[in-house]
């Protein structure tokens, strides 16, 4: 697995700083990018974070309607918990600050951490963690599921309810209720490497596919054959209608998300299977997005992510946007 | 004889010299169960926590506050987030104070072992760094002097990583590995006990 | 090179059914991909088109203010003359068509074929080929080169200029003055495969790069060891700025575009070396865009395109659009 | 006798069987030097053809216009529009007649040849299937009937096929493989020779 970069260890910086330079609408300093303008003041904040190597996310997510600030680490490993402070700072409008992130032990301890130390400078945080790969737990263990590639649905809808001038409680009841009706499930075809690691973070065989695994490569449900796209497809579907929601509406919005390497015909391939058979399900249908939205580098496979949707969460998925990856 | 400022100072040179020697060793541990940056990242915590040491500082709190800040700052790994912790948990602790008793130090270390519990959810048993502190903190509690607490603390150290070698990691990456880990260190396990025999040379 | 898909001779189609199935703004026959409105009558159509495997190439690009239709054969082979018929048909608004597509050979001659074809329909087409690829000929033997990533700016220009109701002549215009204007090169890390081959479309080793294949593996410059993404930008640059143009303004936009695997991080630590190059040469950077724009499906590598820009093509190049990979 | 709609069914017939036979012979040789897909895409143009020429039309070239449909919506690979302009040529050129002579089809060929040249910018000694009709265009425009024209034809074929074997492909994907062409036959050159065969049996 070839990179273009100079060097691991400015693998980050550097990228952050292509990334500013290519969309003046973001700023970074250090680890933590955020909007160019600022917070704005008498809207509750939204941070998010985590480890880098996941472009779009977490950065590319900063803008209007979405986050406000983004702390990063180094790639595949936590933000630091004094960039974590700096993110929390930077998003503070006097109005609180929501930290929506994906569960894993090493960010929860740092944004925790960063949590009470702002707190002592009287602002006040809450946290809701991304939770929505159901092949990393049952669903009876849901608060233990990994965040993937649906937290950019709890992005959307938490940061379009933001700026209609919700208070921090609204804010977050309404980002953990994104939370609580996303699923995910993935599937690897290859593997990716971390910059200047010996070697690539698992391995497949060449004619092998991995259900259910994880965007750093956690192991998933099984490994076999490769299988045609469509009873990849199915399957995912499968479980991720299996997986009970609270009060289903009958309306979802869904996104087929490259991992890396797959590209956009075979999205598509697979989407119009996705499509076909939520319809067969009588679902609808709501702003479906095909595209590389949570990747994990060069690794090739995809992830389906859907949304349960109500009345307000649909509204606020179709308010305006406006981010590097995603406008409306 | 008690732990002062100039204690910590001391142990903070030795732990960043033993941190230097023990990186490859320490990558090549991480590497068998985890991503193999576990040296690394301790050379260059404790390059920070050495460099950040305030050199006329007496209050012990003082000096273990600008270590967790040196940490909070240099890091997002998992263990480098503990040992952030683990000097918070100290600096609160001994916030105003100018020396601390060696019996005082099982009592520390225990505490500091609840934090890194509570922060990071490991339970005891899953093989991490927190089993061999927990050890180390029951064995100490007895001791008086410092080469009381020396004695036990070196020879615990050494136990916990005969006898849970043969045990498999549960948590974090390592835990993905299942019974591979049978037979191999927790990296960081043996991060403390690298740094716990520099420092009590 | 593992693909989701059903079966290598579906791939297109239903590549193209769920790209229609995600994005209501398109509609397909067959091989066709037009705006669900149809044609605006009154206003010169653009037609692109040529083998699939580019995405979001070709038909990615049909919406306001950029293509009308477009035809698309199977990977990596031309449509075929029916489709290209049938695009134009599509896109006549009955102030003539512009077709715009790549410089290749076959591509060319079924075009051509349809442009004879519609003639005796009565309807009015010009032609303008994409011919932005440096590493494919000298600059003397300019309309010898190939089309690659550059000529989504001639889409972008020349369809803002379509909407502003210029006539067909001043419509091909631009879009030729586009093209003379847009400068690309490629470096290729590794090939890609189409769907059902027996192997990859070419073979480099593990830690090779080639500065400036083409996008289905035509042959580059030179093959050599993997350098420093700062190396690498640095020889693309000045192979870019090295290539004369015929009124340089100072002012130009750039597009650092993946060929399919590497991802937006290495895009980015690309880009903030090109920016930082541009400057130092005392040029203005214009709207630079850094992502996936023109594909070879899972090829590792990126391309840069440079535009140099007057003040027609700069406002053109600001003017609305709107299409599922593109919008201003 | 001469040339008729009837011949051109007969031969559209031999011609898909023929191209079902070499389809694995001609995938392999453009294999070699390209993208391996002349066979596959020849036997589907041809399926096309035979299933699209009309049962009673007697007008030569509305029957070739027919089979010019059927390309132009069967392909968009090179040899694949090649043949179409093969098929728009030839039903230019024969419109509203009923029956040719023999004697014509030199004549036809080598406008095949132009148009072909004219389209694709091939130059004689490309290497590619306009060389071979361009030999077999200038070996029948003697012939008188059917029996010469066989002959001639199926010989000055294998004979270009001979002599263009140890030459390099100078256009199109074979171009970028350079000297690795020599001693291969060109794809397009190969099919063109195998039909011929089965046509004039
Ligand atoms: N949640 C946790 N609780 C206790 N110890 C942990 C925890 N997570 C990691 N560790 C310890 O940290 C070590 C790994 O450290 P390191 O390689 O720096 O972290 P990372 O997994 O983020 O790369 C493990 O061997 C283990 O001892
Ligand atoms: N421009 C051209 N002029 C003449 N012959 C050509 C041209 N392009 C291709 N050919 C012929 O077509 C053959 C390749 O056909 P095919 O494999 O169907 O095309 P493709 O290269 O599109 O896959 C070549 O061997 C050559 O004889
Ligand atoms: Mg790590
Ligand atoms: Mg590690
Ligand atoms: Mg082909
Ligand atoms: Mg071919």
């Amino acid at each position: 697995m070839k990179k273009l970069m100079n060097s691991p260890d400015a693998f980050v910086d550097e990228m952050l700083a292509g990334l500013v330079a290519a969309h003046p609408s973001l700023v970074h300093e250090g680890r933590v990018v955020c909007r160019a303008g600022g917070a704005r003041k008498g809207k509750v904040g939204i941070v998010s974070g985590g480890g880098a190597g996941h472009l779009p996310l977490f950065t590319g997510y900063v803008g209007e309607g979405l986050l406000d600030a983004c702390a990063v680490g180094d790639v595949f490993a936590g933000p630091s918990v004094d960039s974590c402070v700096q993110a929390i700072h930077t998003a503070d409008g006097e109005r609180g600050v929501l930290r929506l992130y994906g569960n894993y032990g090493g960010d929860r301890m740092n944004f925790d951490l960063a949590g009470e130390m702002v707190e002592m400078d009287g602002i006040k945080t809450t946290t809701v963690l991304g939770t929505d790969d159901i092949a990393s737990a049952a669903p009876e263990e849901g608060t233990r599921r990994r965040g993937v590639a649906g937290i950019i649905y709890a992005y959307k809808i938490a940061g379009a309810k933001a700026e209609t001038g919700a208070d921090l409680a609204e804010v977050t009841a309404t980002a953990q209720a994104a939370v609580d009706a996303a699923r995910t499930i993935g599937v690897a075809l290859s593997p990716c490497q971390i910059p200047g690691a010996a070697k690539a973070t698992f391995e497949i065989g060449p004619d092998e596919i991995e259900m259910g695994m994880g965007i750093h490569g956690e192991p998933g449900i099984w490994r076999d054959k490769l299988r045609s796209a469509d009873d990849v497809a199915d399957e995912m579907v499968r479980r991720l209608l299996a997986d009970p929601v609270a009060s289903p509406s009958g309306r979802v919005s869904v996104l087929v998300n490259s991992l890396g390497a797959t590209p956009l015909e075979e999205l598509f391939i697979v989407y119009r299977r996705v499509a076909a058979l939520l319809k067969k399900e009588g679902l609808t249908i709501v702003r479906p997005l095909v595209g590389h939205y949570v990747t994990s580098m060069e690794m090739a496979g995809l992830s389906i992510s859907l949304i349960h949707l109500d009345a307000e969460r649909e509204k606020l998925l179709a308010a305006p946007c406006a981010c590097p990856f995603w406008r409306v | 004889m008690s732990i002062t400022a100039n204690t910590l100072r001391h142990a903070a040179l030795r732990a960043r010299d033993a941190a230097a020697l023990a990186q490859d060793e320490l990558n090549a541990a991480d590497g068998r169960m985890g991503d193999g940056d576990t040296g690394v990242m301790l050379r260059r915590l404790f390059e920070a926590i050495a460099a950040a040491i305030p050199a006329r500082e007496n209050d012990i709190g003082l000096v273990f506050q600008a270590c967790a800040k040196a940490c909070a700052s240099g890091t997002g790994s998992s263990l480098g987030t503990l040992v952030t912790v683990a000097m918070m948990t100290l600096a609160k602790a001994t916030k105003g104070r100018g020396e601390i008793g060696w019996d005082e130090l099982g009592g520390l270390l225990a505490s500091v072992r609840d934090q890194m519990m509570a922060r990071g959810g490991a339970k005891l048993g899953d093989k991490t760094i927190v089993d061999i502190i927990d050890a180390v903190a029951v064995a100490v509690m007895p001791c008086r002097t410092r080469e009381e607490v020396v004695a036990a603390a070196r020879k615990e150290a050494r136990d916990t990583l005969d006898a849970y070698r043969d045990r498999p990691n549960k948590l974090g990456r390592a835990r993905m590995f299942g019974d591979k880990t049978v037979g191999l260190d927790d990296p960081g396990m043996l991060a403390f006990s690298r740094l716990l025999a520099a420092v009590a040379a």
